[in-house]
């Protein structure tokens, strides 16, 4: 009984160790963690100042697909070369992140400032209600529109230069263009919200409010304000996300965008350690790797589609049990 | 007494924690550049005294002024910026900032921010060599250094000072108190001290609270001796 | 036997009954309400305004969906409401129950034949949620706050995609699976035939003389549904508030209150949250039965899915967290705007189109005519108006309709009403 | 009753309380001080096993038995052989009533709490100690008031009642008169008094006319080490002791500190 397992489990690994499976791993396991990274930043930067777990965060990305989209179709036509096209793309990512952020500035100040002396729960139920609203808004644009019956609005997905969809080869391995594009990035927005929390007044100002805000009061810095702005650049990265995941096939513009990439999103925050800006990039590359590895799995040897999303739930759950703080978090230290 | 109105000033201030009626009518004034002591035992108020002038803790009764001006009801970074500082109980540092941003907070914006914490380093050399540590990493007598720079890089003029030699050892103690003495020539200064040797030597005047209420006050030299007033109201 | 203590033992058999009443009074009233509420819905739509009773009433089967996720509802505020431990995997055990029902009737659960009495089913999947509900708690409850609710949510995450998948249910388990032909599953007495019936797509039985009379109405199987899994549902209502009111529900309540200080005056918390997660996980999958039962065929979407547990939220945030009763009249709200919002015929905006005139559906602004803005507005959208109401609730009425009730009242509602309406009738009893 | 051997507990790199060997008789009421942070309320933490000792061992011992070794003991597990506590922030179940803080308390040490079938009222007995503690400590008229809605005072009461519940043998409580007035206090230091007829105390409290008045026994905490232990007049002049209190600053040594610090005059 054991044995067929056993000698599955070594065809398995010395398929694994082939030099181009490692290099198809690997370069599967980055895009995927630079697209994870750049979803769940937002999230992580709203929870770490201000304890609040967004659950429109989704939607949110969600709305910032629709947006970019809009953006592109409205500014693309066929005759569109691929460098005007790529160029246009930032344009679309400025409008998503901008818009976002305002909205996202007005759902702190109109709806959660006014509980955020009542129990956290409150704030997670409110975001959650969010939710219902702006998927229904959502799905009422899309029908007005008559943008797409089912799945993803192809005319969006159309928009991307030709030099992205096409396929090039990497270390031995052919990839698509728009998957280096979002290691790239990826790593772009790892980058900026690194520079901007260690180099800018505004990031200290983040910094030292989530460790105390009240200590931070006391130094003379508006900690209401930085949370307003924190809330709306959040969700302005949100929507940043959303573009980025308008064009990439294994996503798309659509509705359902919202939950898929809020749970992603909860994973890579959770086991990275709430408020830990290093632990969620550390937990994108964790679930990142682990999907690419599931995939590449389910694609060879294990019969299971389900395979590469049950795995990053797994790696949620092992990580809670061994380290309930998250990779980054920090433990609760006994009183004194 | 001049014509200007006191730095910091009390009047009948009541102040709650939930239902806990904490302060019960503290009255106290402090003039621009004078050192006042604020004693009492554990839990008559002291600490409330403070958050209650920074707005922390806002009186529900009673007024607090800024140099003539009202500040109750006033946001606290509002106050902070009129030129309070704080050097809170435990030090609460920024853990996980470096000494140097633990100091670049606290600068005001407008401020020439490098050469205000070079000035603070200045102040307290001892930080110089650990500017780019975690500020969480530091010991006790470090960090209280740097909760005191904290304080001063804000354009500053009074400075509320709560219990600075709790739980550190009595070498280190001897240092905070040169700092604080050096300190206490240019600013004014509000110090809650449980050491009452210590904060008699520190001050001009004193007040003493117990139950929320200013009990007795007076100058600070001629109690400092006092063994009997010591025993009286600290009861140590 | 030993509860004599506790009653006055010289009190007549009459007089206890009257008391029982007297105590039940609210309880009572309810249960015939709701009991009614066919006939009253039957008789209603049959008058002259009957085109808008059956827009702006809740269709019986929609009160049979009322009755089982109203009890998963309460079962989620269970553990939530009561102890404080957010369980965001809650459709966990709903989806087990639901699958255990129609994999067994299917035959494809190992030594549970496919004739296995619903009743013996519905135990099997309380059972088994409770076991499910151990071996996840184990884990989680060494977690607290939004690490629970994530945990929790993960373990039912993984459930969830694992059901998506798993091509034992049926030849697409995407879209779940579907009990073909056959007898609806039978609800009663076990072993007394007469006393039980037949619940889902199933036609005629000989109670529909004892209805019907005079009124001309037609008693379907939606009807007997109705009443066979309210009796159920009304059976598990019971045992959870006798669970609630029990010293047990006052350490759960403890816990909630403040969990350092009930572990310090001497309880084994993490054991008292763990009984409460698998007594909650028992109802939750008997509700997921019930589902199950009634509608012969399951999906992931409506078992195991987040928003599942999300409705769960909704109904318990809206009835009132921490009170039993709550969820199931917060259901009962979100399905009649449901209801009144929906697409099929009985919708407000299939309603809306038949009434207007031609010309008044094709006037409009704007290029916007009112049959676009019925279209885009009202047909379907009751998730958008949930939504604000919802958001609503959390902002100003934190406690629900229940809680609020029961602060203004300064008790339980049950207990307070019936405590008013026997001071106001007083004297009769002694 | 209760008795720590070596008892350690280090955080990191501070040592919070620091080889303590420390005994509490039968009846005895013994005030535990210490400057703040001197690790009093780690002590207590140790004793009910809310934290594990780095090193050391805690010991109890129940009236007419034997020493039982309750270093591993859970919170809930002291707490049902006989020790309780109170907190120095009032720590009750805030929306529920006076009595239902009590009651729930009682019913912890009757072992029905497993009783998932019976009304709670079914259980009268805990109602009845409940009431009564409640009479005891003065409450008896608030018992259908919700904690939360108590004054400061009468919270600190329900504080220790919720403490007294179940029939301790051993009651440490940490400054139950924290934050209350002055014409309140003494109507706590009465039940302090009262308690301590029929219980093992351990109390801590800042306030020294209430040490010296109330205490058999006064114990001094100082950086986590016992520093002293005696009757209260020894303690009080014991020169440590004063030291410790004064922080270790000398008011004689300023001159030197004077030089640079510019306040020696002043002082002087």
């Amino acid at each position: 009984m054991t044995d067929p397992v056993v000698l599955s489990a070594v065809d398995v690994l010395v398929d694994l160790f082939q030099p181009g499976t490692l290099a198809r791993i690997v370069l599967d396991a980055l895009s995927k963690s630079a697209l994870y990274v750049v979803i769940a930043s937002g999230l992580s930067l709203i929870f770490g100042l201000m304890g609040v777990l967004n659950f429109a965060h989704g939607s949110l990305t969600m709305l910032g697909a629709y947006l970019g989209g809009a953006v592109m179709v409205a500014l693309v036509s066929s005759g569109t070369s691929g460098p005007v096209r790529f160029l246009l793309f930032f344009l679309a990512i400025a409008a998503a992140f901008g818009l976002l952020t305002l909205l996202g500035g007005a759902v702190e100040v109109a709806l959660i400032r006014p509980i955020y002396d009542r129990e956290p729960l409150f704030q997670i139920l409110l975001t959650f209600g969010v939710v219902l609203v702006l998927d229904e808004l959502a799905r009422i644009a899309v029908e007005l529109y008559g943008l797409q019956p089912q799945s993803e609005w192809q005319a969006a997905m159309g928009t991307a230069p030709g030099f992205l969809s096409s396929w090039y080869g990497v270390a031995g391995v052919s990839t698509r263009g728009l998957y280096l594009f979002e290691v790239v990035v990826g790593a772009l927005v790892v980058v900026a919200i690194w520079a901007f929390l260690t180099r800018t007044r505004y990031g200290l100002y983040i910094r030292a409010g989530s460790e105390d805000p009240e200590m931070t009061r006391a130094l003379g810095i508006d900690v209401r304000k930085a949370f307003t702005v924190v809330f709306g650049v959040g969700a302005g990265l949100a929507g940043l996300a959303g573009v980025v995941l308008m064009w990439d096939p294994r996503f798309g513009a659509s509705v359902p965008l919202g939950v898929e990439t809020l749970l992603v999103a909860f994973v890579v925050v959770i086991i990275g350690g709430l408020g830990s800006f290093r632990g969620t990039v550390a937990a994108a590359g964790v679930v990142g790797l682990t999907d690419a590895l599931m995939t590449w799995l389910f694609q060879n040897h294990v019969a299971f589609p389900g395979l590469p999303e049950m795995a990053m739930f797994l790696v949620l759950v092992a990580v809670l049990v061994v380290r309930p703080q998250g990779l980054f978090g920090v433990a609760e230290v006994g009183g004194h | 007494m001049s014509g200007d109105p006191p730095a910091l000033e009390l009047d009948g201030v009541h102040s709650y924690y939930g239902e806990s009626h904490v302060l019960r009518g503290v009255d106290l004034a402090v003039e621009t550049g004078e050192n006042v002591a604020l004693v009492g035992r554990n839990g008559v108020g002291k600490t409330t005294t403070l958050r209650s002038i920074l707005g922390l803790t806002p009186p529900r009764e009673g007024t607090v002024r800024l140099h003539g001006e009202d500040v109750t009801g006033v946001e606290t970074h509002e106050i902070a910026r009129r030129g309070v500082g704080w050097v809170p109980e435990e030090r609460r540092m920024f853990s996980h900032l470096s000494v140097e941003e633990n100091l670049r907070v606290a600068t005001p914006p407008d401020a020439d921010v490098n050469a205000r914490v070079e000035e603070a380093l200045d102040a307290f050399p001892a930080l110089r060599d650990h500017r780019t540590r975690d500020a969480g990493d530091l010991s006790g007598g470090q960090q209280q250094m740097v909760s005191i720079a904290r304080a001063l890089v804000g354009d500053n003029d009074l400075l509320l000072v709560d219990e600075p030699s709790e739980g550190l050892a009595p070498f280190i103690v001897k240092e905070v108190v040169d700092a604080l003495g050096t300190l206490a020539d240019d600013v004014t200064l509000l110090l809650v001290e449980q050491n009452f040797p210590m904060a008699m030597d520190l001050t001009d005047r004193f007040y003493l609270l117990d139950h929320g209420e200013v009990v007795e006050s007076g100058q600070s030299g001629a109690v400092a001796r006092d063994d009997e007033t010591i025993r009286r109201y600290l009861s140590a | 036997m030993t509860d004599v203590g506790e009653e006055p033992e010289t009190e007549s058999t009459g007089g206890y009954l009257r008391r029982l009443l007297g105590e039940q009074a609210v309880h009572i009233a309810v249960i015939l309400a709701f009991a009614l509420y066919p006939v009253v819905y039957a008789v209603l739509v049959r008058t002259p305004l009957g085109a808008e009773f059956d827009v702006f009433l809740p269709r019986v089967h929609t009160m049979v969906a009322v009755l089982y996720i109203g009890l998963f509802a309460m079962s989620f505020d269970f553990i939530s409401g009561y102890t404080g431990y957010l369980s965001f995997g809650h459709s966990l055990f709903y989806g087990t129950g639901a699958y255990l029902v129609v994999l067994t009737a299917t035959g494809k659960v190992p030594m549970l034949g496919s004739d296995t009495p619903f009743m013996a089913l519905l135990l099997v999947a309380g059972i088994l949620a409770v076991a499910v509900a151990v071996l996840v708690g184990l884990v989680s409850f060494r977690l607290t706050g939004v690490y629970f609710a994530m945990i929790t949510l993960g373990f039912a995450e993984v459930a969830h995609v694992f059901i998506r998948n798993w091509d034992h249910v049926s030849s697409n388990p995407r879209d779940g699976a579907t009990i073909a032909g056959g007898d609806g599953f039978a609800l009663g007495v076990p072993g007394v035939d007469t006393l039980q019936v037949e619940i889902g797509r199933i036609v005629g039985t000989n109670l529909g003389a004892v209805f019907g009379l005079g009124l001309g109405i037609e008693v379907d199987e939606t009807w007997v549904s109705f009443y066979a899994i309210g009796a159920v549902v009304v059976v598990c209502y019971f045992l959870m508030q006798r669970i609630v009111h029990s010293p047990f529900g006052r350490v759960m309540i403890a816990i909630r209150e403040n969990e350092e200080r009930a572990r310090a005056v001497g309880y084994d918390v993490y054991r008292f949250k763990l009984a409460a997660f698998a007594i909650s996980g028992f109802f939750a999958a008997v509700a997921g039965g019930l589902f199950a039962g009634y509608s012969r065929s399951v999906a992931p979407s409506n078992t195991f899915d987040l928003f599942h547990t999300a409705e769960a939220l909704l109904a318990a945030i809206i009835g009132g967290f921490g009170t039993l009763a709550g969820p199931l009249y917060g259901y009962l709200f979100t399905a009649s705007v449901e209801g009144v919002l929906s697409t099929e015929h009985h919708g407000i905006a299939r309603y809306l189109r038949r009434g207007l005139s031609d010309a008044m559906l094709s006037s409009g602004a704007g290029g916007v005519t009112v049959a676009d803005a019925i279209g885009v507005l009202v047909d379907g959208r009751a998730d958008l108006y949930l939504g604000i109401v919802f958001i609503l609730f959390v902002l100003y009425v934190p406690h629900g309709i229940l809680g609020t009730l029961r602060d203004r009242l300064g008790g339980t509602v049950a207990k307070r009403l019936s405590d008013r309406l026997r001071s106001t009738f007083g004297g009769r009893h002694r | 009753m209760i008795r720590t051997t070596g008892l350690t507990k280090r955080f990191g790199g501070l040592t919070a309380v620091d080889d303590v060997d420390f005994e509490l008789g039968e009846n005895q009421l013994c005030s535990l001080i210490g400057p703040n942070g001197a690790g009093k309320t780690t002590f207590f933490n140790l004793l009910t096993g809310t934290l594990a000792p780095s090193e050391g061992s805690v010991e109890y011992r129940p009236r007419d038995g034997d020493w039982v070794d309750v270093t591993d003991d859970d919170p809930h597990e002291t707490a049902l052989r006989g020790i309780h506590r109170s907190y120095q922030i009032t720590n009750v179940f805030p929306t529920a009533t006076a009595l239902e803080n009590v009651r729930v308390a009682a019913q912890a040490h009757g072992g029905d709490a497993w009783k998932l079938w019976r009304n709670v009222g079914a259980f009268p007995e805990y109602e009845r100690e409940a009431r009564e503690i409640l009479e005891r400590v003065g409450l008896g008229a608030e018992a259908e008031t919700p904690a939360e809605t108590l004054s400061h005072g009468q919270k600190r009461h329900l504080e220790v009642a919720v403490a007294l519940a179940g029939d301790p043998n051993v009651l440490l409580l940490d400054e139950p008169t924290a934050g209350v007035s002055s014409d309140a206090i003494d109507r706590l230091v009465e039940l302090i008094r009262d308690v301590a007829e029929d219980h093992a105390v351990l109390l801590v409290e800042h306030n020294m006319d209430i040490v010296m008045d109330v205490s058999d026994r006064v114990a001094v905490l100082h950086q986590g080490e016992l520093i002293a232990d005696g009757n209260p007049q020894a303690v009080r002049e014991d020169r440590t002791v004063q030291e410790a209190y004064l922080g270790g600053y000398d008011p004689g040594e300023e001159t030197n500190a004077g030089g640079d610090a510019g306040t020696g005059g002043e002082a002087a």
